[in-house]
């Protein structure tokens, strides 16, 4: 396990690397959920103003 | 009449629920792709004999780079179909494709500077396919910067059409240029990619990421694709439907 | 159809959206050769709206705007070179001279003579200044000169909006005179107005926009 | 009223006027109408030269006024700076004419945008990136750069600057709705230049080194052709996006 994790004296460069990347995936799995989930609101918000005249 | 399966998918509502409905279809599949990518790459693919364990970035580099420019490409198809046909749905892809295409640039410079400092010793060289990244990293934040600059959404997305078209018949001019200036400076790249002779054992996980990381793009985006069909929408019968209001 | 050779300009359902606004709700409209069609509304009611839709510069969501019976989409260039439209502001350059922008505005459309030039200065009372720089005219004068260029371009379909901004009386009736003579030479007008239009009735017609 | 013929026109629904000029006349009238609005506000026209001759006389100063060093940098010096100054006035390419409606006119005016928006670009040329490219050789010469490469320094930049001025065409029509677009404008159009950046400094350093420098002229003049034939209609669609 030791050596998996040292990556043959890699580590400093390696595990940043794939951190970086799976980071920018989770983010773009947040950003797109807070996207969807704001334009439903605004969506709302627009038919409820629009029902009252 | 083989058109109809266009305009239909075209229709807001009918894109919406596609959307919603495919997008499991493509995170599943992904995630296990990135999971066993992952593994074959971390663990199971044996070191290399120059490059030792730093060459396994490239299993998170490579398929970063790819996406970048994939995104930029479907950016610029999607505007050019949005500007010809005036279809809205075509516009939202490509703004729902951008902000994805912009982050997959990024970690390809961070992840391409990472692996080149134990290759070069250096955080940054002037390597022509850094050099490209880079530029195509600007590329895509004028991209972005155009957008938000205008309040109406659908002079946003017809501009923004416009420059993407303009960028993407540039990007192989500006990515040759690069390669040339590069050739005349220094020696070629040194890093790994497009070598022949890789061992399955090798190549199957970068496969699998390669595969991965597009099906990931593509969950994520008809997540964003939804969402930009709804701030295009204003009063239609069918987002009250849909949102349950 | 026989439509070609008849100067109609119909508009039929036009819907537009500016941005979240919903401003045109299916206006309909028809002008033929002899008549002036008066948009009269509140502020915000769309008669600028409209107006650009019709000559092209906002794009209808729904609905289409004919011109000797087709869609002026389908070409707009012929179209543009039959009508004239004059905004809110002169369409002149401040540097240059009254006589200058004239040339430089309508005679990429058509060649025109010198006589032809002084004849419209003439006839909108432009020709003792028109040597000036435009930026040293008064509101009303270079309204005057952005009249003659509308005349200069000899054009049968003038789209106006708010022809009479910034005029005096005298102007005000140089307007309505101007109209008259074109709608009695065959011509057609559709104008955006606040106060009427100081034209004869024959050949008046109006259209009412509803504001939100 | 009937001296004015407004009845003929009235009559025949034909395609275009009969007297209407052709095109070439229409963009020769368009070059002939900038260049005297220019030279009406002759000031600006000075401001780019000036920035070009500012930010090359910077460069001494920061690193070292010893011509032997100098010129291994100037062609750098040189490119960077030609292509800044060809930014600063291109702001304003079509923003003058967007805000006092007369590109409203044009647009409506039934003639081709396209070759309207060439003809503007070529007066932008003619009044920045020829006069930038006049006195490149002067600034060359301040950097250290001997007389043999002063031709092929005049020919490079003035390439180059016909291919910033059709991209900075397109930034300038992109970003005409916007209000404060200088830095937007930049953003847009400076990454689309790299390849005249590239072509442009390595056939500068080929003329100082005393080497043929032809085929990167080549590569220079292919870029702004390939410029001429596409840059007008991007211009032309993003202005009429930005007029509606």
């Amino acid at each position: 396990m030791m050596r998996f994790l040292d990556m043959g004296g890699y580590y400093p460069w390696v595990w940043p690397a794939y951190a970086v990347t799976l980071g920018v995936m989770g983010l773009n799995i947040y950003w797109a959920m807070r996207l969807r989930e704001r334009a439903r609101r605004a969506a709302l918000r627009r038919l409820q103003t629009q029902e009252e005249p | 009449m083989t058109w109809t399966w266009f305009h239909r998918l075209a229709s807001p509502p009918h894109l919406y629920r596609t959307a919603g409905r495919l997008t499991p279809w493509f995170a599943w599949p992904a995630a296990l792709l990135i999971i066993a990518g992952l593994i074959g790459g971390l663990w199971l693919a044996p070191p290399d004999y120059q490059q030792g364990d730093a060459y396994r970035i490239m299993y998170v580099h490579a398929p970063s780079a790819w996406l970048s420019l994939m995104v930029y490409t479907i950016m610029a198809v999607a505007g050019a179909i949005g500007l010809i046909w005036r279809m809205k749905a075509a516009h939202a892809l490509a703004a729902a494709a951008a902000p994805i295409g912009a982050s997959f640039t990024l970690a390809t410079l961070v992840t391409g500077s990472l692996w080149g400092k134990p290759m070069w010793g250096t955080y940054w060289q002037w390597d022509p396919r850094l050099t490209s990244e880079l530029l195509l990293f600007f590329l895509y934040l004028g991209y972005m910067g155009l957008r938000a600059a205008f309040e109406d959404l659908q002079r946003a997305d017809r501009v923004s059409a416009v420059l993407a078209v303009v960028g993407v018949i540039n990007v192989p001019i500006i990515h040759y240029s690069v390669v040339w200036w590069n050739s005349l400076h220094q020696g070629p790249s040194v890093m790994y990619l497009g070598k022949p002779t890789m061992p399955p054992s090798m190549l199957v996980p970068l496969l699998l990421m390669f595969l991965g990381f597009t099906l990931f793009f593509g969950a994520v985006v008809l997540v964003r694709l939804q969402g930009e069909v709804l701030n295009r929408e204003r009063a239609a019968h069918w987002v009250e439907e849909e949102l349950g209001a | 159809m026989r439509g070609m050779s008849e100067t109609t300009l119909k508009g039929e359902n036009v819907h537009l959206w500016r941005g979240e606004r919903h401003v045109l709700r299916g206006v309909a409209f028809t002008v033929s050769g002899g008549e002036c069609l008066q948009l009269t509304g509140p502020n915000g009611a769309g008669k600028t709206s409209l107006l650009r839709t019709v000559c092209g510069m906002a794009y209808p969501e729904a609905g289409r705007i004919c011109w000797r019976g087709t869609d002026v989409r389908e070409d707009l260039p012929s179209f543009h070179a039959e009508m004239a439209y004059l905004g809110h502001e002169p369409p002149l350059k401040m540097e240059l001279t009254g006589r200058e922008n004239l040339h430089y505005w309508v005679a990429v459309r058509r060649r025109f003579a010198a006589a032809e030039l002084e004849a419209v200065l003439g006839r909108v009372g432009a020709g003792r200044w028109a040597d000036r720089p435009v930026r040293t005219l008064s509101a009303g004068q270079k309204r005057r000169v952005a009249l003659a260029g509308l005349l200069l371009m000899a054009v049968p379909l003038w789209l106006l909006d708010e022809p009479t901004t910034n005029l005096d009386v005298e102007g005000q009736h140089l307007v309505g005179a101007l109209i008259d003579e074109h709608l009695a030479a065959g011509g057609l007008v559709m104008a955006a107005v606040h106060h009427p239009l100081a034209v004869s009735e024959r050949g008046l017609r109006r259209l009412e926009l509803g504001g939100v | 009223m009937s001296e004015l013929s407004v009845v003929p026109s009235l009559t025949r629904p034909e395609r275009a006027p009969r007297n209407a000029p052709g095109a070439a006349a229409v963009a020769w009238m368009m070059l002939e109408r900038d260049l005297k609005l220019a030279f009406r506000k002759a000031s600006q026209l000075v401001q780019p030269l000036a920035f070009f001759a500012m930010v090359t006389t910077l460069f001494p100063l920061a690193i070292t006024p010893e011509l032997t060093r100098l010129r291994h940098i100037a062609s750098g010096v040189l490119w960077a700076a030609a292509l800044l100054s060809s930014l600063l006035a291109l702001e304003f390419l079509f923003r003058d004419d967007a805000q006092d409606g007369t590109l409203e006119q044009y647009a409506l005016s039934g003639r081709a945008l396209t070759g309207l928006l060439a003809a503007k670009t070529a007066a932008h040329w003619l009044l920045t990136g020829l006069p930038l490219a006049l006195i490149a050789p002067l600034a060359a010469v301040s950097l250290g750069v001997p007389a043999h490469a002063l031709p092929g320094i005049l020919a490079s930049v003035t390439l180059g600057t016909v291919t910033m001025s059709l991209l900075g065409a397109i930034g300038a029509a992109l970003t005409l709705g916007v209000r404060r677009a200088g830095a937007l404008l930049s953003l847009l159009t400076l990454p689309l230049a790299i390849p005249v950046l590239i072509f442009g400094a390595h056939a500068t350093q080929l003329a100082i080194r005393g080497q043929p420098y032809g085929a990167a002229l080549t590569l220079l003049g292919a870029l702004a052709v390939f410029g001429m034939t596409l840059a007008p209609l991007a211009a032309a669609a993003a202005v009429r996006i930005n007029l509606e």
